[in-house]
């Protein structure tokens, strides 16, 4: 007996919930259809900030990148992605310094992981919105970052003193601490220094 | 009765013509040929139609807009699958059973052939008309399983072997309460005929004329036929996670396209004859005593009701289709066995009951019989 | 005559379908040979022995009930047509039929073949 | 004469696909040849307007028995192998046998046939009159037949089941 009104009772809650199924689907039916329409909005279209598309290398008017040819972006890079290709040159002092020759990332072999943006210790680089890449040959994809005649721009000593003991903290501290700012600093501008800094200051205490 | 748009008088004309110029053998050619080439083009233009339908409101369910590149709102789009499919190459298989591999698409497709050929598409407009037409329907139908049989056997692949087998287990379950839903109208009706049916429901539907008995034998008959083609909630056999594309896994080219032709006819098929057997076929919408609304109704053609009835059913299977999960082979078998299969047994039962205590709505108001 | 002269056009036209159908996508669709191309399609590792193997009996059970139910149907459907005519007589006898077939498909309830495992 | 073309066509299709049927060292390609023999038979009763048992014919063989037979093909142990050929005196005794038994029927119905052609009119039968006929409990009907087919539907049922359960 019992059996007998689980079977009825099944069929009934199984028909129920089947119209109510059907419900959900005839309201769907009527919503406002969400597709882009990718070459036509082209004009209108939205990329978040977050997205990463290409690594540049930000350069100023006077043709001038931030890139002390360090090398950290490469060594951070998980992939091999970053080529930093550096020059030795004698400055009019006498002093010999090295400086930035070629940047090369090969896109394809990137995986957009952010690292070496992060790691970067004088925020050189960049992820931009600039999201349609598609070329037809695969060396196409090994771009220069750093442009021609490009060179390191000087550091003017009254914006940021205590920038450089910063970062070199941030580089000897544990590797666990780079996951946490990936959120923060998707575009590390020098202006985002003031924000950065107390966060990392907090850590240190 | 003026019926502008008939094809009735067209036919009629074209039969006398021919028959005072020429000897009959030659009259009777032509016309085979010419009900060959309609049925063919009927064929090939539902299909392409369906296809469109199909991905387009399948899109709007699912909040996007389909195919929209191929012509204006992509009303190209099937066309140019179709060209496609055509210049597709049809890739040799090893270790295939060659003759049965071959031989599974005529099944698929003559079946569905020898259904659609039954259908009556309008006044006039309708190729096979035996008088078991029900049980020709049903009987041919099931030629279809065959070819899907082969199909997965002679592909010597686990899943097209997979596929076929639920799909076997699954179409000889659901082809009973098809059958057995059919009979219940059978019963209301007194006949087997299709031609005859639609005459009976002129003032009166079936699905009205027999209310409890005819409603519950119409949704168990649009679940049975949703399930033996395959599809929607159904698609076990050609589950696409788990087994690639079921038993038409190793077909290439045209010989994939002749499954896919057949699954959107069979499922325009089933809508056909739900409409015919429970919706009134072809016959407009008709009300006793109301000489000018009838007349008015018959302004509309015959065909046009036929396919706005069935388009309201395909809609209402595709609605079915994007709405739920996938059942499992032990639900599924559930379903047709312990509810749908006693469901229907009793409902036989309740409606000769109907019938012989004079409770259809025809024998209470005699007005609505034809 | 007429109706078994329109069965036989259909059947053709169904036949004259696929075979022009294939006749077409031969001439029109390009061939080529690649060793892998014949291979099953399965997961990507070489198929391991052939898939015409011993199946479940589940499978076969289902087949077999369906059998003795179409059978039924089969027998029903001349008595369908007719039940106006027979009246309560009718029902009767076929109420008996039906309750035989169902204490089949009772039995087989009751025996656990419904049950798939 | 359309009708006897249409016959002749039937009856090479069926005599061929019988002889494929036994012949064929592929199981299932037997079972396939044994469908198109039965659809064959099918197209007889279709010509002699015999409609309903057409319908009867595919729809219990092509739907049922077949389906029934692929999957009871798949219950055999090595379903794909090519059977093994016969001893050859077994081979040639059942060429004999079945020689011997196409010249007995032969004759009969050679000798027969005009009694029954004369007897047998093609004409449709409508499916009222089966009913009536299968329903009656006068002379000629089947009413005690047909609901012993329910009884003997059962026993099968039964039977198959308890075949099934002891594997």
């Amino acid at each position: 007996m019992n059996s007998i009104i689980t079977y009825f009772k099944g069929l009934f809650i199984g028909i129920k919930s089947l119209l109510f199924g059907m419900s959900v689907t005839w309201k769907e039916l009527w919503t406002k259809k969400v597709t882009q329409q990718y070459p036509e909005n082209r004009k209108t279209l939205v990329i978040s900030d977050r997205f990463r598309c290409e690594l540049t290398m930000p350069h100023d008017i006077n043709n001038e990148h931030a890139c002390t040819a360090c090398g950290i972006c490469q060594m951070n890079c998980p992939n091999g992605t970053i080529n930093v290709l550096s020059a030795m040159i004698e400055t009019e002092d006498g002093k010999k310094k090295k400086i930035l020759d070629t940047y090369t990332w090969d896109m394809g072999m990137c995986t957009f992981c952010n690292l070496c943006v992060i790691t970067c210790p004088s925020d050189a680089i960049s992820f931009n919105n600039q999201f349609e890449n598609a070329v037809f040959t695969r060396s196409k994809l090994v771009q220069t970052l750093n442009h021609k005649g490009s060179k390191l721009r000087e550091k003017k000593k009254e914006v940021k003193p205590q920038s450089v003991p910063v970062v070199e903290d941030k580089l000897t501290s544990s590797k666990e601490q780079m996951i946490e700012p990936l959120v923060e600093t998707k575009i590390s501008t020098p202006s985002d220094k003031s924000i950065k800094n107390p966060k990392d200051n907090t850590t240190e205490n | 009765m003026l019926q502008p748009l008939e094809l009735t008088n067209l036919l009629s004309w074209l039969d006398t013509t021919l028959r005072d110029s020429m000897p009959v053998f030659w009259v009777l050619l032509i016309e085979f040929v010419l009900v060959a080439v309609a049925l063919l083009a009927a064929y090939a233009i539902l299909a392409i139609i369906l296809i469109y339908a199909e991905r387009k409101i399948t899109a709007f369910f699912q909040a996007r807009f389909g195919p929209n590149r191929v012509g204006i709102y992509g009303i190209l789009q099937s066309i140019a699958d179709v060209i496609k499919i055509l210049l597709k190459e049809i890739i040799r298989i090893n270790n295939v059973d060659r003759f049965l591999f071959f031989a599974a698409p005529f099944f698929m497709i003559v079946a569905s052939m020898l259904t659609f050929g039954a259908i009556p598409f309008g006044k006039m407009l309708h190729a096979i008309d035996f008088n078991i037409g029900v049980l020709y329907v049903t009987a041919v139908s099931s030629l279809g399983i065959i070819g899907v049989l082969l199909a997965g056997w002679s592909s010597n692949n686990k899943y097209s072997m997979i596929g076929a087998m639920r799909s076997g287990a699954q179409f000889v379950s659901y082809e009973l309460s098809a059958g057995f839903a059919l009979m219940t109208i059978v019963v209301l009706t007194g006949t087997m005929s299709f031609s005859e049916m639609i005459a009976k429901q002129e003032f009166c539907w079936n699905i009205f004329n027999g209310h409890i008995s005819s409603i519950i034998a119409f949704v168990i008959y649009l679940i049975s036929g949703h399930a033996e083609t395959n599809r929607g909630p159904f698609d076990l056999p050609e589950a696409e996670s788990e087994l690639t594309a079921g038993y038409h896994t190793e077909y290439s080219g045209l010989q994939f396209g002749f499954f896919y032709l057949a699954e959107y006819l069979n499922m325009f098929i089933i809508a056909s004859i739900a409409t015919t057997v429970f919706l009134g076929g072809w016959m407009p919408i008709q009300i006793p005593g109301l000489d000018g609304f009838n007349q008015v109704m018959w302004y509309i053609p015959s065909y046009a009701w036929f396919f706005g009835k069935t388009g309201v059913l395909i809609f209402l299977s595709l609605w079915v289709r994007w709405s739920f999960p996938r059942l499992r082979i032990d639900q599924l078998l559930n379903l047709e066995w312990k509810y749908l299969l006693p469901i229907n047994l009793v409902n036989i039962l309740i409606m000769v009951i109907l019938v012989l205590a004079g409770l259809t709505l025809t024998d209470l108001f005699p007005v609505l019989a034809p | 005559m007429g109706s078994l002269s329109l069965f036989l056009v259909v059947l053709l036209t169904g036949l004259v379908l696929v075979i022009a159908g294939l006749g077409i996508a031969l001439l029109l669709a390009p061939t080529s040979f690649n060793l892998q191309k014949g291979e099953p399609y399965e997961c990507g590792i070489p198929t391991h022995g052939t898939s015409w193997m011993q199946f479940r009996v589940g499978y076969y059970l289902y087949a077999i009930l369906y059998l003795m139910f179409d059978v039924e149907a089969i027998f029903l459907f001349p008595w369908a047509t007719v039940v106006r005519d027979l009246g309560v007589q009718g029902l009767f006898s076929i109420l008996f039929f039906i309750v035989i077939l169902g204490l089949g498909l009772a039995y087989a309830w009751k025996k656990g073949v419904l049950k798939w495992k | 004469m359309a009708e006897q073309i249409i016959f002749y066509i039937l009856a090479a299709l069926i005599a061929v696909f019988s002889v494929l049927a036994v012949t064929s060292k592929q199981i299932i390609r037997s079972a396939t040849y044994l469908l198109f023999v039965l659809l064959g038979t099918a197209g007889l009763y279709l010509l002699l307007g015999y409609h309903y048992l057409f319908a009867v014919q595919i729809a219990v063989y092509a739907g049922g028995v077949m389906v029934l037979f692929i999957f009871a093909i798949l219950l055999t142990n090595r379903p794909g192998e090519n059977v093994k050929a016969e001893r050859k005196d077994r081979r040639i005794a059942a060429g004999i046998t079945s020689v011997a038994g196409l010249a007995f029927c032969g004759h009969i119905i050679y000798w027969n046939v005009n009694k029954a052609y004369t007897l047998l009119v093609p004409a449709e039968q409508k499916v009222q009159d089966i009913g009536l006929k299968l329903m009656g409990t006068e002379k000629y009907q089947y009413l005690l037949p047909f609901e012993f087919i329910s009884v003997l539907l059962l026993a099968c049922i039964v039977g198959a089941i308890m075949i099934a359960r002891k594997r």
